[in-house]
């Protein structure tokens, strides 16, 4: 439990930490970044309020169960787009996007960076993004859950 | 081209896929229940089996199968290889079959034997990938990829053999096993980067028509020993073994026995390393690799008897057994690696070569069949008894009766009496070892002697004996347990009864596999 | 099929078939039963003969004491071999440290061997 | 004690020497010996897999399988951590 200070400044900075990570997140393949990185931010903020106010608030909020659901459904996320090209482009992990009129499948120029382009590379991004948000944040609550379950017992 | 075609097309990365999907899926499967959990991994299991033995028909007919991520075929066969291959030759998909084994038995033994603990879907989640650990370990032919796939099996190995959290030796055998085995994971890593930044490549066939005589300079020698000391560490060789009796042993049985296999997925990357990595160049350092094999082999054989001997932990006392099994494979696979590397032994002592490495690798699948028919029994005896230490066990036979027969076959398959299997490769060792050099094959047949002795103890100390009040209403191991313990018992009788089959049919192109890397090298440049 | 299964293993020197294994099974049953056959006729089950004999002591009323227990198993060997055991003991010492000390140490040796000479 | 501290201190200078003498005879950095793989992804990265940024598109899409692999990681390291943290049946 911190003070006041630190869980209002918690509160504010926390939506400027979240849309960050995810702006990493979105133009991983444009920018240095990705989703891995991405994921780690949001990750941090998430983690900034699980210290500002302590771990039995956070756990009222979110369980480490839903937590787990949603890092599967990342990393099936992940598979699921290696999955559709094998079905799409013949072969595991095929970039079946590239090139084509689909949403993504735009060529880049050198000069302009357009977001609509990358084949598969933002949605394989979104995916383990998802999965390190929940990844990360799942281990941090539920390590510090258990710290504060021995504390208290 | 029918479905048959496809999926044997797409099987390299569909083995490895399919076990991955399941381990994604497990954490929402769980919400529906136990039975719906459990029936979905075996099928997943069943699947991949599937897959692995279409795949070893074709590649038992004496093709190797690549399979590129990503790409076509003809992308890759430029002079760069950019992309993750896949290349699956005899003695990968030996490895494979090997995985799908274990993992099955252990999957059905859980069933009963993990019912009453919590944190299941967790457990089964973990159990699946490692196997897929371990399948991308045996299948890939990618440096790097092998790195992540050596990491995923050890990370997952390590939570499982803590799975019993409350036992704090549990918890310190995996951290001890954790530090050990990530610091041995840096040395692949850092021996993968000298090599990348040395050819360029990462491709293993690329690396090994890279490395040759006139190119082998101290950083691959660096290379080669970080590799071979990491890659032996985590196979369990000694003096590098001590985590693995205690992880072995105070593992859950059905993690145990894909521990086994974890251990010889490493294996598998020591002999990968020496016979295609370093293929071109086998006969260059002085001392030769082989012998080097050789000497580990008997030393891990005599600490493992030696130590066997002393433990009264029934897993502990089968962990170092196997062990002591461990240290028969790099006999024979070192016995057959000396006389191929050394140009000056005459050629007539190269059909006792094969023979030692027919032996060497037939006695991987042995081993992994015995011992873990061993672990499986000793997992039964702690489930019906809660009992681990032999000295409080006895006169269990009474109760447990086809408990009692399975580990009576797996007691004469692990210290090679026929008709079981552990009999045909030993006598394979032993034969061919004999011709390089009589001590070898006698400190063997000792080893294995001691070995019959410290099993023969055990079983009199638990199984025979008069009646024990505490065991009086011990009842027989549930049928999942037996199911799997049977599958196991009758696959090491069969592979007794009819060794020729199983080492023509299995092992002798898995051996040329190895020994003759050039095909191996030279799918890249198209000819096969 | 049959044919293929029944082939004789060859290992180069020796050779094993489940045929041969069978048969000697068969010889060796026969033997035992012979020399069954051959046995005392004087032997009656349930008489002073069938007692055990404990070197003159009396039988322990209570079964389970005589079970030898596994430690005291082979307790001859495990003595006659101490020096080796007790070495080998003192090196398990189940510490993350000592595991570290000997894949350094044998990363060490592999260097000697491999890349010095 | 003192034994182990002496092989310690030998082996650990062994290695190091070895160590160094590998990391002296590496090629200086930013010199690559070769650079065919370098150059096919500068050249090839924007038609192949359509991202501007190439260490994306290596990680993402030329070497997807391993980036599977290191999220696989990942999640592997979060359900092991939540396996050991669970509450257990005390026996």
């Amino acid at each position: 439990m911190m003070s006041k200070i630190v869980k209002t400044i918690a509160g504010i900075s926390f939506p400027f930490i979240t849309i960050y990570g995810l702006y990493v997140i979105a133009h991983g393949h444009l920018t240095p970044g990705g989703g891995f990185q991405g994921g780690a931010i949001v990750a941090s903020g998430l983690i900034l309020l699980l210290v500002a106010y302590g771990t039995d608030w956070i756990i009222e909020k979110i369980k480490e169960s839903h937590l787990s659901i949603l890092e599967s459904l990342g990393a099936l996320g992940f598979i699921g787009v290696a999955f559709l090209g094998l079905i799409f482009g013949g072969m595991f992990f095929t970039n079946f996007i590239a090139g084509t009129s689909m949403l993504f499948g735009g060529i880049p120029t050198s000069t302009a960076a357009n977001i609509n382009t990358g084949g598969t590379l933002p949605l394989m991004n979104f995916a383990v993004g998802l999965k390190v948000i929940a990844g990360l944040f799942a281990i941090v609550l539920v390590m510090a859950y258990a710290i504060s379950k021995e504390e208290g017992e | 081209m029918n479905i048959l075609d496809i999926l044997l097309q797409q099987s390299p990365a569909l083995i490895v896929a399919t076990p991955l999907l399941g381990a994604f899926l497990t954490p929402l499967i769980g919400k529906l229940g136990y039975n719906v959990r459990n029936i979905f991994i075996i099928i997943i299991l069943a699947v991949t089996a599937f897959l692995v033995f279409l795949l070893a028909s074709d590649v038992f007919s004496g093709n190797i199968h690549t399979y590129v991520f990503g790409g076509t075929t003809s992308t890759v066969l430029s002079n760069t290889v950019i992309r993750i291959l896949f290349e699956v030759d005899g003695l990968s998909i030996f490895m494979a079959i090997i995985t799908v084994i274990l993992s099955l038995a252990a999957v059905i033994y859980s069933w009963a034997f993990m019912r009453e603990e919590t944190g299941q879907d967790k457990y089964y989640t973990l159990l699946l990938l490692m196997t897929t650990g371990m399948f991308g370990m045996v299948l890939t032919g990618d440096l790097f990829n092998f790195f992540v796939f050596l990491e995923i099996t050890s990370i997952a190995s390590c939570a499982l053999i803590a799975f019993w959290t409350h036992k704090a030796k549990a918890v310190e055998a995996a951290f001890n096993y954790m530090v050990i085995s990530t610091i041995g994971a840096l040395f692949v890593l850092l021996s993968i980067a000298f090599l990348y930044g040395k050819y360029d490549a990462l491709n293993i066939a690329k690396l090994a028509s890279r490395i040759t005589p006139v190119s082998f300079s101290f950083i691959d020698k660096l290379s080669l020993i970080l590799l071979l000391a990491a890659l032996t560490m985590k196979a369990g060789i000694a003096p590098m073994h001590m985590w693995l009796p205690d992880a072995y042993g105070r593992a859950p049985a059905s993690i145990s026995i894909i521990l086994v296999g974890a251990t010889q997925a490493s294996l598998y990357g020591v002999f990968r390393i020496c016979f295609t990595l370093y293929g071109n160049v086998i006969q260059i350092p002085e001392v030769s690799l082989g012998w080097i094999m050789v000497i580990l082999g008997l030393i891990t054989m005599l600490i493992g008897v030696f130590m066997a001997m002393i433990q009264i932990d029934f897993k502990k006392l089968i962990a170092y057994g196997a062990l002591a099994e461990l240290g028969y494979m790099f006999l024979g696979v070192g016995t057959g690696l000396t006389i191929l590397s050394n140009p000056q032994l005459s050629l007539a002592s190269n059909s006792f070569a094969l023979q030692a490495m027919k032996g060497g690798i037939f006695h991987i699948i042995n081993d992994a069949l015995d011992v873990g028919l061993l672990f499986l029994v000793a997992g039964a005896v702690y489930y019906a008894t809660k009992e681990s230490s032999l000295n409080n066990l006895g006169g269990i036979a009474r109760n447990m009766k086809y408990t009692t027969v399975f580990f009576l076959i797996g007691l004469l398959a692990v210290s090679g009496i026929p008709p079981m299997n552990g009999f045909a490769s030993k006598l394979l060792i032993y034969e061919s070892v004999y011709q390089l050099n009589p001590i070898l094959a006698i400190i063997a047949i000792l080893a294995s002697i001691m070995l019959l002795a410290i099993m023969v103890k055990v079983f009199y100390s638990a199984f025979l004996g008069p009646k024990i009040d505490r065991f009086q209403d011990i009842r027989e191991a549930p049928k999942s347990m037996l199911i799997a313990m049977g599958i196991l018992a009758s696959l090491i009788i069969f592979f007794g009864l009819f060794p020729d089959l199983i080492v023509n049919t299995l092992v002798e192109p898995a051996v040329k596999a190895i020994t003759h890397p050039t095909s191996y090298i030279l799918w890249l440049t198209g000819g096969v | 099929m049959f044919e293929q299964l029944l082939k004789t293993f060859d290992t180069g020197n020796g050779y094993w078939n489940p045929l041969v294994w069978g048969f000697a099974f068969l010889i060796i049953f026969l033997i035992i039963y012979i020399l069954r056959g051959r046995g005392n006729p004087s032997y009656k089950r349930g008489t002073e003969q069938t007692k055990v004999f404990l070197s003159g002591n009396p039988e322990y009323e209570n079964k389970e004491l005589l079970h030898v227990k596994a430690s005291n198993l082979y307790w001859g060997w495990v003595e006659s071999t101490k020096w080796v055991i007790n070495t080998l003991k003192k090196m398990h010492t189940g510490r993350a440290n000592d595991y570290i000390l000997w894949f350094t140490f044998m990363i060490a040796i592999f260097m000697l061997l491999l890349g010095v000479i | 004690m003192e034994g182990r501290m002496l092989v310690a201190a030998g082996s650990l200078t062994i290695v190091s020497i070895f160590l160094i003498f590998g990391a002296l005879l590496i090629h200086p950095f930013g010199v690559p010996n070769a650079y065919k793989m370098d150059q096919y992804i500068i050249d090839h990265t924007q038609n192949e897999s359509g991202a501007n940024n190439g260490v994306t598109a290596v990680v993402f899409d030329y070497r997807g399988f391993d980036t599977l692999g290191e999220a696989t990681v990942l999640f592997t390291a979060v359900a092991g951590v939540i396996l050991v943290f669970r509450r257990v049946k005390k026996e």
